[in-house]
This record gives structure tokens, C-alpha cells and sequence, in this order.
């Protein structure tokens, strides 16, 4: 009979009983981020591929876009010099500044506005007049207030990813399920644990969108304020390999931007996989 | 301790107007356990969501402790027919049971207690650190009920809390409830389309009516308070009573035509008898 | 560092060496404040030059009014607008001249080797690139037309940053470009071919950009302002007389290539400015109708 | 009629306040960057009817709507894909956080390569803005469809552009609408963005104008313009959601109405 | 028709490696309805997804109509026991059952025919406009089976799926399956918990054991092929029927604790006895 049959090799095979815990040994994820890494830099490596084609087959003069080798060699020329090192941390600087402050006053405005009654309501118009206000028409603004200072390219740098930060805490908030929050509710959560417990958690995936949408446009406004503003960085390193029509050079700042980007995200995606974890969208791929 | 009065619930949709329960009156004494019964759709998780604070009637009242109720009432638990939404994602079982005793600001190592004791009880001592979706829905429906039972709640809500388990695991927690709720004297709310677990677990039935929704009956189950599987269900009284349970569901159902057709543009109505011959062929 | 500090703050020191900034745009016509810092002619008046670059009036301008900077440069034009519109900023120096040779200045209108336009009249129903739209660049352009018998009011001017001109003009998306170095040099290295030197049609020996200062500071620290002017003429006189060092301080502040540089045109350096060709350009203004009121040249220089 | 004057009172109170405070703390403003209130106001009445009104508003608006609706197809369309396969994902994701790092003031010149100096090249440069967000939320949402919707989607059957209207754009719904919003506001900033090269007209041009030629009133105002264009716009990005999205506002509304 | 040979399904997690199902081995004949039962947790959903080709098992494989399944077969429908879930919450009732059948490409008027018998067997004929979320969840799960019955399946699989509703509609809507199977001969697998429904509904009960899950017994219900809720659940050979089937799941679970002991640290294995005296007091 079965039931004998499985009684006994239960003894045998402590492994491949139910439910048995184990260290993450065989570990398909770390298997999966190897390839998820080929898989990236295939795709960078078409991406330049044919950057450096275009040129060279003649689509576009490489006097104006030159090859990817041509940018290669000024980028070269580039991280030689201590001054490049010091533009990159200049605007690293504001970068990780302007995020950190746009990030954290964005969730909190996000949680205070959905949280607090009939404050959503009051607010909305004013956000949404707000937000289409470029930054660059602050510039006259920051630079009367702050000079050429760190702090002009902040408040500029802020004013962007603020509300890219904000709105995404304003839909993951509405996000909560209804029934997860009732439970709370019944559970005599007071309104911080229901915020730390269900409502945080119900919007991370959102704030991480945030976050990511966030970083990239803190990186190029503190590029475009350093370039219009003249304050130091890679921008303002751009602004002049332009006016100086030192196109591969201005290339190869560009690039560094680019990876810059690539990094952050990179940097992101990995918190996501710790925080995000039980989520759908991350745990979904483990089956796969 | 806990009084319904006039309790109607009418869900006003843009297309779609329900009213979900019409007219309740009842109440329940301190320490009682109560069973609900009634046909599918007709109001009972309405009742139990008004009851826990969680929804507004829209009109009449319920009463805690002579207190009109307008939010969740402290010591309250509730198990929830969602089960699977119930529960935390985010969290593992541990931390999803844990979550309410955290807010009662309990100290560790009695958290750690009632935690453990709770989930040896409904059979998941080992699945401390799955989270909920790494579950079988048992798994998870028993996790829900490990959380109401390690909170110690003075008043618990069940909306059918042993629906997804099988038949033995059902028995077990049967007897797991009747358990705490002799220890503890909680008042207990316990909605089931079991008809048996209604008469074998409660000291009354309330029966609900079809909607336009109404209380059809309550029954007070006149069975020994020491009940056990075997020889209880064998009494020829339980056999009797559940037959009249049944029956006034069936009574229900088949009477929820006739005033419906005064107001038949209420939907959600619910004749639940298939008509087979119109069954796709 | 300086935060909302106030002009006057710089001047309190008289101990010390004034700490002055000022606000440049990192190309050619600036060299000579650059040389002048590297000779210590500003250090020998007892001020320490800050070198602060912005990408033009939108930066410069209010760093100036709001004190962050204590000196600016820009266009002629910019300061007239600005004047028209009673900005507190008074013109303080010179700060570039046109050379005033026809067919050998620092900025010119050129076209590709094969267009079919051959002097400045043929502009007419042609797109032209400028860098700023109703500023010297269309006016002076226009007069060029005129002076060359054609109709200014057919010119389609667009507007396109100079480094993004050379790209335009090869394209073909505008039919000639108002190009200035580097950029001219780049042109004329692919062949482009100067049609018209706007400048040199405007005036002989246009002043095409000054430094500036704010009224604020120009009345409350007017020795300041003299020691800068000072130190600043004698950088101008300078590095007008010695092209080579001009030449060499270029490749500092900008990524010019080294080619490039020893090609370029450099404009003219001369320590005042010149007062009629300013009033010509204003004049011009006022006809292609930049201003809103007549400029008073007066006033922007008392 | 009450719950309407409450609709109006929530819009316009926050508002109101601002501009009463604005008003009070520029009424005798010296700053030559800080005009009084009324003078901006005065000069928005001057600046924006009229001509200026079909001349530099209108072709600007319908370059930011067939950015803006271009942005959408296409950040949809990629997200879609993109959220879908796990591969295509990983292979892009680099080349694609790549180009967003890239300031549209670098970006614009590279552009203008390709696309000249037209309207085309203004509209790219919009489509290249707000795309970020929508394809950022789309991939996000698509990853996050329910697992068992999902099954049962699939054991019925439904493949192809069934599972895709029917699944995978229902269900990522809301964080695309998400998106949209975000890349609203985006479309307007590079609209202003992409008038300050090889621009003849426009809102964006005028502002700069305006700034250039120390009119700080008349840029004021058309800042406030670029505030008011946001704001309605969002009304109607609103509206559409209303009825796209009734289900999800139900869905999570219902519960609440304790 | 369809042959499960040698089953298993490992769940590796991060924290967690599961062996949901160990090895099974059994085979329904064309137009059979077989049944199965099985303690809570013990793979009977995990075996329903691998025979769904939604789920690619560990190892053994699954055939049907003698070709090995590696997707989701044509004319397969299937009732998940998360009934909430499964059903699209941005269209209404009538669009959710009608959507299986927008995918057949079939004329518009029979679809409505079928949507609307579907609604009106499972007694939702008044509900067609609402959406999900506005039903309770019985009615949520009755749409679920609408779903699968409108599409008229040549295999239907079904994970609990009268688990939300009440007695009697359960009894319609048992009649209405095993109807359904009688005009279009579909091959039925039905997972339960109920074991009277097992026996009742079935040509055969498949027991499975605890985890590590294997075909503990087959069982053939030799009840006469016309059924009937009162004669049928009366008759002495259910009865002995259902008492054989409650003893083995009885015994699956007794013994399932026996390999346990040899590897304590064993998670989601499934003791569901709880200890009372461990109940949090
Ligand atoms: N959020 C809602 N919006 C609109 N109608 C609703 C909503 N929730 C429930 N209803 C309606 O109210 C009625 C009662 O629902 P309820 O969930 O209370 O039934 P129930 O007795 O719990 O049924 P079941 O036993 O099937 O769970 C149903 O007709 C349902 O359609
Ligand atoms: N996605 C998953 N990840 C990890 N483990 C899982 C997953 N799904 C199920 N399991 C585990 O597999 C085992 C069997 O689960 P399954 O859902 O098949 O049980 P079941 O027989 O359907 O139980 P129930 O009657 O309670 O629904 C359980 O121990 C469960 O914890
Ligand atoms: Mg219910
Ligand atoms: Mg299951």
C-alpha cells in the first residue's frame, strides 16, 4: 500500500521532506542576477554598437556625433584629470543631497496628505498648479537667493523630484486593500501602526518607482543646473566642452551621466529585490 | 453587551443600489457564543463588518457595552471570509499574528508565547517564516484564526473562518474555539454555511431571511455545554435541531420571491435555486 | 560661502583684499579677465577674483542684482534691454570689441560651401541662425542686409545655440548661421564660406559686450568699481598685445583643441569702449524694435 | 448644489490663501525679480489674450498633445513588452536608465541631429521626457499583475491581445494612470524646454523672451500660465481616470465609507 | 485521458523548500468525475495547477489525450479555490463569464444565451452589472463557476469551489455540476473538503495523504448513476461510503506525524490536532 511505501522513505531523504528548511544553498536567484548582468551589458554593448555604426556608415556626421571609440578616447583623456574626479563628486554631491531631501519630503508630504482627512482634497489643485513649473524658469530664483552656491542647484534639483516622489505616494496610498486595512483597523492598530504596517507596505512598490523616476531627474537637473548656472560639476564641465565644440568630449561627459544613471538603478533595483521581496512583481519571477 | 437595533444597509453604486440587510434587531449577552446562518449574499458579512465598527449602517445602531459603536471597539477580533487578503503579504506568519499583540504593547516574551501557542493549535507550529502566499489556503485561513486567538480578544467575529480546511482540521478547530471561548468568556460571533457547526458549536442560532433581510428565527441550541464530536452530533436533539435549522433556511429561500416583486428593481436578490433547465446545454 | 550676503560686505574689508566675483560665460571674448587674474592685476588692487561661469544672462544677471556676484559680463544689446526695462545694473568696462575687418572678425555670417548665397542681400527669405533671438545677432544681421541692398524684413532668423550651429548649417536646417569662434573656425575648416561681417557693418569697431555692475554697489563701493575697471583695462590693454598669451590662457578655462586655438580669430581688446557704435546699435535696436523705450546710454554707464 | 460649492471651495481655497499671501508679502516689492502681485496679474491680462493666445499657447499645446499622447502609446506599448519578458527587461533596462540620465539640454542637440529643428524635433524631445514615468509605472504594474487572475486567464485560454486588454492593461491600470500623471507635468516642463532651441514661438520661447528682456512681470505671469495650463490639464487627465479607473476607486473605496 | 505518472512538486524558496507533492500516480478515464479529498495543505491545489499546465512539476509528468501537458490545454476550465482573485475586478459580473467565450470567437448571440443561463443556474441572474467587489463571497465564487460552466469545458477542474456558499445552495449547485457532466460528458476532477460532497458527487474519491503526499486510496462510489440529494444521502451504502473515506483521511493524518519525528524541523507539514492544553489561556 502507498501509505507504508512513503512512511518509509521518509527516513531516508530529510531533504525532500516537506516543508524542510534549508540554508539557500543551490540559490537559483544569484544564478539569475549573473545573467540578468550578461543580459544588460548585451544590450549596452548593441546600444554603443550602434552608435559607433551610425557615424560610420555616414547616417550622421561624426564630426557632430562622434563614434563610440572617438568618445572612448576622450572619456580616456577625461579620468585622468583630478579635476574630472572632482566634477563627478561635485555633482554626485548635490545628486544624492537633492534625491535624499526630495525623497524623504515626498513620502512624508504623501503620507500627511492621504492620511489626514479632506487634506487630498485641499491640496490637489495646489500640487497640480505647481508641478508643471519647470525648473529651469527657477533659475533666475535660485540664483538670486543662492549665487552659484551648492544650494542653488539643491533647491532646483529638490523642486523636480519632489513631485515625482510625491504623486507616486499618492497613488501606492490609495493602493491599500481594503480588507489588509479593515483587519488593522479591527486589530486596534492605532494610525501610525497602520501606517508603518499596511499603508507603507502597500505603497513601497510606488515609492520605488518614485525613487527611480526620482534619482533620474535629481542626476539631470543637477546636470542642468550646473550647466546653466555655471555651478561646479559635470555640468558646468559639459557647458564648457560645448561652447568649446569639444563634441567627443562632451560626448564622453555625456556618457559619464548615462552610466551614472545606469548605476543608480542598479543600486535601486538591488534594494528593491531586499525590500519588495514578498511583493508580486518580484517574488512572481522566482517561479518563473 | 451587544445590542443590533434596526440595523439596515443599503450600498448605493452608481448603477447598483442594495440594500443589503433591511431590518435587524438582536442581541447577544456578554460571553455568548452566537452562530449565523443564511443563505448566500443575504447580509451576513454586512452585519459583521457594522457590528466590528468597520462599516456605517445606514440606519439603526449597534450597541457595545450600551456604547453606540462608530469604530473598532478595543479587545475586538475578527476573522475575516477574505482570509487570503486579510493577511499581511508583506509579512511572515509570525509577524502577521504578532502584529496586533505588538500594538497591545505586550512584552516580548509573552508575544512569543501566545504566538507560538497560537499557531501549535491550528497546526502550523512549522510555517513560522513562509509568508502567507508560500501557503495552501487552509494554511492561510488557519493563520487568521491563529492571529484572532493569540490577540485574546474579548469579543471575537468569525465570517465562515473554516471554510478552506478539510473536514478533520474543521473538527479540531470546532473544539479549539468552544475551548477558548469556555476560557476566556469571550462573546463570540460565528458565521457558517455548515449547518452542523452551527448547531454544534453555538448556545443560539440566529437565522437570517433572504433579502430584503430580516432575522427569520433564533434558535436556542438546548445541548449540553459539553460538547464533543462524536457524541454530540450522534444526539437525536442535534439531529432534530439541525433539521430545523435547515428547513428554515429552505423556508427562507423559497419565501425571498414573494417581496421582491414589490420592489423588483432591487438587484443582489437571491434565488439561489439553479433553474436546470436552463442550464447550458 | 557668501550665502545672502550683501555688496557692501566686500568693501568693509579694508584690511584685507576685497573678495570679488564675477560672472563669466567660459569662451573666447573673456580671456582677458582670466590673464589679467594670472598676471595679478587684480591682486595688486587688493582684490581677489573669483571666476564664476554661467550659461548667459539668465544666471549672470540676477547673481549681479542680488549681490552673489559683484561684476558680470554680457552683450551690449542684453544691457540695453535691460536698461530700457530700468534694471538697477550699470556698465562699468569694455569688455570685447568686433575687429572691424570685413571678412577677418571674431563672428560672422557664413553659409555651406555649396549654397547658392553669395552676400548678405541674398538672405532675404532664407533662414538664418542666430543665438538669441532679438538681440545683437538679428539686428546686426539685418543692417548687413540692408547695407548690401537687400530687404532685412525677409530674414527668417531661428534660434540655435552656437555650438549647435555648425551641425544646423551642414544639415541643412537653416540656410546660413550668425556663427562666432570656435565655432566660426570649425565651419571655415569644413569649407563654409563668410558672406557678411555683421558687426563690422554695424559700426567700425562695434563694442560688442561690457562688464556690468549693480547700481547698489556702483553707488555704495564706487572705489571698488574703480580699482576693478582699473585692473580690468590694464588686462584688456594687455591681452590685446599679446596674442600668444591669449592663446595659451585660452586652453586653460575651455577644451578648445590645441589646432583650433592657434587658428582662431580673436577679437579686439580695446580698453574703452566705443560710445558711437553703441549708439548705432541702439539705434538699430530701436528700429527692429527690441526696446520698449529708447535706450539711454547715459544712464547704463553713469 | 452644496456638494458642487464644496467641489469649487476645495479647488480654489489652498489657492486662494497663496495668492492672498503672495499678494500681501509683494505689495510694495522693491526686488526687481519679485514684482508685486498686481503687476503680474496686470500684465497676464496684457500678455495672454488676444493674439499671443493663438500665436504662442496654441501651437504649444498641440505640440505637448501629440508628445504627450505619443509618450503614452509608446510607454504602454515598451512597458508592456518590457514588464512582460524578464529577458527583454534585463537586456534594456541599462540602455534605457542610460538615455534617462541624460539632461534634455545635452539631449536636444543630439536630437536636433536627427529630427532638425522643426516641430518634429520639439515633439521628440517631449516624447522623450514624459515617456520615463509611464514606462517606468507600466513595467511596474505589469509585473504586478495577480498571480491566480493571471492562471485563470491563462487555463481559459486567453493568450495574445486578450490577455493583454483584458489582463495586463486592466490590472496595471492604476499605476499607469500613475504614470500619465506624472509625465503630464513632464510634458509641459520639456515643451518650455524644447522652445528654448530653435523656437520662433510658444510658450516656452515667450517665457524665455521675457526673461531675457528683464520683462519679469510678463515671465511671472506666464509662469503662472504654465501653472494654470498644468491644472487643467489635470482636471481632464482626472476626468478620464474618473471613468477608466471607476472600478478600482469602487474596489477601494467601498470599505471605507465607516 | 488523463494520466498523472509519478508526480512531484518541490517549491524552492529562499528560506523555505517545500515538497508539496512527493509522488503520485493515477489516471481518470474520458468523461470520468472523480473527486478528491486530502488534509489541508497536502498538494491537492499544487496537483490541480500541474494538471492545468499552469505549474511544471518538480518531476513525473501529466498527460492528456496522451499528449504531455506543458500549458493550459484547449477546452479546459478551471474554478480556483481563491475565487476572489480569479475574477477581473475591472469588469462586471456578465463581461467575467462572458470573457472565456469572446476568446472562442463565438457569435455574440450565443454567447449572451450561455452567459445568461450560466448567471441564472448559479441563481445571479439579477447581478449581471454588478462587479465583483460589490458581491459577497459566495456570490463571487458562484460567478467563478458560472464562469467555468458558461464555457462549456471538455475538462473542468475545480478547487473547492462551493466553499462560500450555504447549504442549500451548495445542494443546487452539486445537482448542477453533476448535470452538466451528464449532457456535455466532461471530465470532472473536483477537490473538496466536504466528504459527503466527495461521495455524493464522484464515480470515484482519490484520498490523498499528508505531506509527503502520495495516492494514499482510490475509491470507487458504486452509488447508482441517478443521484439524488435526499434518497441518495440516505441510502446505508453512502453512509458506509462516507464513514470509509472520513477513517482513511483520519489515518493520513495519524500517520502523517510518524516521518516527522525523524526530521523536526520539518515546515508546512500538517498536524492539525490542536493541543488543547497549549491553547493560549
Ligand atoms: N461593497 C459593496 N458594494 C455594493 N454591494 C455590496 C457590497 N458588499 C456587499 N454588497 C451586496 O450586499 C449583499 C450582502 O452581501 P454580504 O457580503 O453581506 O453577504 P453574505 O451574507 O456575507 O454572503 P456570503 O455568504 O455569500 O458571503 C449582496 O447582495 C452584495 O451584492
Ligand atoms: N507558491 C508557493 N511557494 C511555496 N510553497 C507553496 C506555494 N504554494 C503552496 N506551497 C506549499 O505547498 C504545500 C501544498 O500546498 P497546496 O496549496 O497545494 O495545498 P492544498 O492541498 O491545496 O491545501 P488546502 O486544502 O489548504 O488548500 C503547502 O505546504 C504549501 O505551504
Ligand atoms: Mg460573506
Ligand atoms: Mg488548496
Amino acid at each position: 500500500m502507498t501509505m507504508s511505501d512513503s512512511a518509509g522513505d521518509g527516513t531516508t531523504s530529510a531533504v525532500a521532506v516537506p516543508g524542510a528548511l534549508t540554508a539557500s544553498g543551490v540559490s537559483p536567484p544569484r544564478r539569475r542576477s549573473g545573467t540578468t548582468l550578461g543580459y544588460g551589458l548585451a544590450g549596452l554593448a548593441v546600444f554603443f554598437g550602434v552608435l559607433e555604426l551610425l557615424p560610420r556608415v555616414g547616417v550622421v556626421s561624426a564630426d557632430y556625433l562622434p563614434p563610440t571609440s572617438r568618445v572612448v578616447e576622450a572619456l580616456a583623456a577625461e579620468v585622468v584629470e583630478p579635476a574630472f574626479w572632482v566634477a563627478v563628486s561635485d555633482t554626485l554631491t548635490s545628486w544624492i543631497l537633492g534625491l535624499a531631501i526630495a525623497t524623504a519630503a515626498g513620502i512624508a508630504a504623501g503620507v500627511l496628505i492621504s492620511v489626514v482627512p479632506h487634506l487630498r482634497a485641499v491640496t490637489a489643485s495646489t500640487i497640480e498648479f505647481l508641478r508643471p513649473i519647470p525648473s529651469v524658469a527657477l533659475i533666475p530664483l535660485a540664483v538670486l537667493l543662492y549665487g552659484t552656491d551648492l544650494r542653488s542647484t539643491l533647491l532646483l534639483v529638490v523642486y523636480a523630484s519632489f513631485w515625482q516622489v510625491l504623486i507616486q505616494v499618492l497613488y501606492g496610498v490609495q493602493d491599500v486593500d481594503p480588507v489588509a486595512d479593515d483587519t488593522a483597523r479591527s486589530y486596534g492598530l492605532n494610525r501610525w501602526a497602520r501606517i508603518r504596517h499596511v499603508l507603507w507596505p502597500t505603497a513601497l512598490p510606488y515609492v520605488m518607482t518614485g525613487v527611480r523616476l526620482a534619482a533620474a531627474v535629481a542626476l539631470v537637473l543637477a546636470i542642468t543646473a550646473e550647466l546653466i548656472i555655471g555651478t561646479p560639476g559635470l555640468g558646468s564641465r559639459i557647458a564648457v566642452a560645448q561652447t568649446s565644440n569639444a563634441v567627443p568630449a562632451m560626448y564622453a561627459l555625456v556618457a559619464v551621466t548615462g552610466l551614472l544613471g545606469v548605476l543608480i538603478n542598479v543600486g535601486v533595483r538591488l534594494l528593491e529585490r531586499r525590500v519588495l521581496s514578498w511583493h508580486q512583481s518580484v517574488r512572481g519571477e522566482v517561479v518563473l | 453587551m451587544l445590542d443590533v437595533r434596526g440595523l439596515q444597509k443599503v450600498y448605493e453604486g452608481r448603477e447598483r443600489r442594495v440594500e443589503a440587510v433591511r431590518d435587524l434587531t438582536f442581541s447577544l449577552e456578554a460571553g455568548e457564543l452566537a452562530c449565523l446562518v443564511g443563505p448566500s449574499g443575504c447580509g451576513k458579512t454586512t452585519l459583521l463588518k457594522c457590528v466590528a465598527g468597520l462599516l456605517a449602517p445606514t440606519s439603526g445602531e449597534v450597541r457595545l457595552n450600551g456604547r453606540p459603536v462608530d469604530g473598532p471597539p478595543p479587545g475586538m477580533a475578527v476573522v475575516f471570509q477574505e482570509y487570503g487578503r486579510s493577511l499581511f503579504a508583506w509579512m511572515n506568519v509570525y509577524d502577521n499574528v504578532e502584529l496586533p499583540l505588538r500594538q497591545k504593547r505586550m512584552p516580548k516574551a509573552r508575544r512569543r508565547e501566545l504566538v507560538h501557542d497560537a499557531l501549535a493549535a491550528v497546526g502550523l507550529a512549522d510555517a513560522h517564516r513562509a509568508y502567507p502566499w508560500q501557503l495552501s489556503g487552509g494554511m492561510q485561513q488557519r493563520v487568521a484564526i491563529a492571529r484572532a486567538v493569540a490577540y485574546e480578544p474579548s469579543v471575537l467575529l468569525m465570517d465562515e473562518p473554516f471554510a478552506a480546511v478539510d473536514a478533520q482540521t474543521r473538527a479540531d478547530l470546532e473544539d479549539l474555539i468552544r475551548d477558548l471561548w469556555h476560557k476566556l468568556r469571550v462573546t463570540v460571533l460565528f458565521i457558517t454555511h455548515d449547518i452542523d457547526e452551527a448547531v454544534y458549536l453555538g448556545q443560539r442560532v440566529l437565522i437570517l431571511s433572504s433579502s430584503p433581510t430580516v432575522v427569520q428565527e433564533q434558535l436556542t441550541i438546548d445541548l449540553p455545554d459539553e460538547r464533543d464530536q462524536l457524541t454530540t452530533r450522534a444526539d437525536p436533539r442535534f439531529t432534530s435541531l439541525r433539521t430545523h435549522v435547515y428547513e428554515q433556511i429552505q423556508a427562507a429561500k423559497r419565501n425571498a420571491g414573494t417581496p421582491q416583486e414589490e420592489a423588483p428593481e432591487v438587484a443582489g436578490s437571491d434565488d439561489t435555486r439553479p433553474d436546470l433547465d436552463r442550464t447550458p446545454a | 560661502a557668501c550665502g545672502s550676503s550683501d555688496s557692501s560686505e566686500t568693501t568693509a574689508s579694508d584690511d584685507g583684499p576685497a573678495s570679488v566675483k564675477v560672472g563669466v560665460i567660459p569662451i573666447v571674448d573673456v580671456a582677458p579677465i582670466y590673464l589679467g587674474k594670472e598676471k595679478g592685476f587684480f591682486s595688486n588692487r587688493n582684490i581677489d577674483l573669483t571666476l564664476e561661469t554661467g550659461q548667459g544672462g539668465a544666471a549672470i544677471v540676477p547673481g549681479v542684482l542680488s549681490g552673489q556676484f559683484q561684476f558680470g559680463f554680457s552683450n551690449v544689446t542684453s544691457l540695453m534691454i535691460a536698461q530700457t526695462e530700468n534694471v538697477p545694473i550699470k556698465a562699468v568696462v569694455n569688455g570685447v570689441a568686433s575687429t572691424g575687418q570685413p571678412g577677418a572678425d571674431f563672428g560672422a555670417v557664413v553659409v555651406r560651401a555649396d549654397s547658392p548665397i553669395q552676400s548678405a542681400k541674398d538672405l532675404a527669405g532664407k533662414k538664418v541662425a542666430v543665438n538669441t533671438l532679438k538681440n545683437i545677432g538679428d539686428t546686426s544681421i539685418r543692417e548687413s542686409v540692408r547695407k548690401d541692398g537687400g530687404d532685412p524684413s525677409g530674414v527668417q532668423f531661428v534660434e540655435i545655440g552656437f555650438p549647435q550651429m555648425p551641425a544646423a548649417l551642414d544639415g541643412g536646417q537653416v540656410d546660413a548661421a550668425w556663427v562666432v569662434e570656435p565655432s566660426l573656425s570649425v565651419v571655415k575648416a569644413k569649407g563654409g564660406r563668410v558672406i557678411a561681417s555683421n558687426f563690422v557693418d554695424v559700426a567700425p569697431d562695434l563694442t560688442v559686450a561690457l562688464y556690468f555692475t549693480s547700481a547698489k554697489l556702483a553707488q555704495e563701493d564706487p572705489d571698488l568699481v574703480k580699482r576693478f575697471v582699473e585692473a580690468m583695462q590694464e588686462s584688456l590693454a594687455y591681452a590685446d598685445s599679446n596674442p600668444d598669451e591669449v592663446r595659451r590662457i585660452i586652453g586653460t578655462y575651455t577644451q578648445i583643441d590645441a589646432a583650433t586655438v592657434a587658428a582662431l580669430t580673436l577679437p579686439k581688446w580695446p580698453a574703452e569702449y566705443n560710445r558711437a557704435s553703441l549708439e548705432a546699435l541702439a539705434r538699430l535696436g530701436q528700429q527692429d524694435g527690441l526696446f520698449g523705450s529708447a535706450p539711454e546710454l547715459d544712464k547704463l554707464f553713469s | 448644489m452644496i456638494r458642487v460649492a464644496r467641489q469649487v471651495g476645495l479647488i480654489v481655497g489652498l489657492p486662494a490663501v497663496i495668492f492672498t499671501a503672495w499678494w500681501l508679502a509683494t505689495a510694495d516689492s522693491e526686488n526687481f525679480y519679485f514684482p508685486p502681485l498686481s503687476a503680474i496679474l496686470e500684465a497676464f491680462g496684457e500678455v495672454w489674450t488676444g493674439r499671443r493666445l493663438a500665436d504662442d499657447v496654441l501651437p504649444s499645446v498641440a505640440r505637448l498633445a501629440v508628445g504627450y499622447l505619443a509618450a503614452l502609446a509608446l510607454g504602454v506599448g515598451l512597458g508592456v513588452v518590457i514588464g512582460s519578458y524578464r529577458r527583454v527587461r534585463a537586456a534594456t533596462e541599462p540602455v534605457l536608465e542610460f538615455l534617462r540620465a541624460i539632461p534634455p539640454p545635452v539631449l536636444v542637440p543630439v536630437i536636433m541631429l536627427f529630427a532638425g529643428i522643426g516641430d518634429g524635433m520639439k515633439v521628440l524631445v517631449i516624447v522623450c521626457g514624459c515617456i520615463w514615468p509611464i514606462l517606468l509605472n507600466t513595467v511596474e504594474g505589469v509585473r504586478a499583475v495577480d498571480g491566480v487572475l493571471a492562471e485563470a486567464t491563462r487555463s481559459y485560454g486567453i493568450r495574445g491581445f486578450g490577455r493583454l486588454r483584458h489582463l495586463v492593461l486592466g490590472s496595471a491600470s492604476p499605476q499607469i494612470f500613475a504614470g500619465a500623471r506624472q509625465a503630464l507635468s513632464i510634458g509641459i516642463i520639456l515643451m518650455v524646454i524644447s522652445e528654448m532651441f530653435a523656437a520662433s514661438n510658444g510658450l516656452g520661447f515667450a517665457i524665455v523672451q521675457f526673461q531675457r528682456t528683464f520683462a519679469i512681470s510678463e515671465m511671472w505671469s506666464g509662469i503662472l500660465l504654465l501653472g494654470l495650463l498644468g491644472f487643467t490639464l489635470s482636471l481632464v487627465l482626472r476626468a478620464v481616470e474618473a471613468r477608466a479607473l471607476a472600478w478600482y476607486h469602487g474596489l477601494r473605496r467601498t470599505q471605507r465609507s465607516s
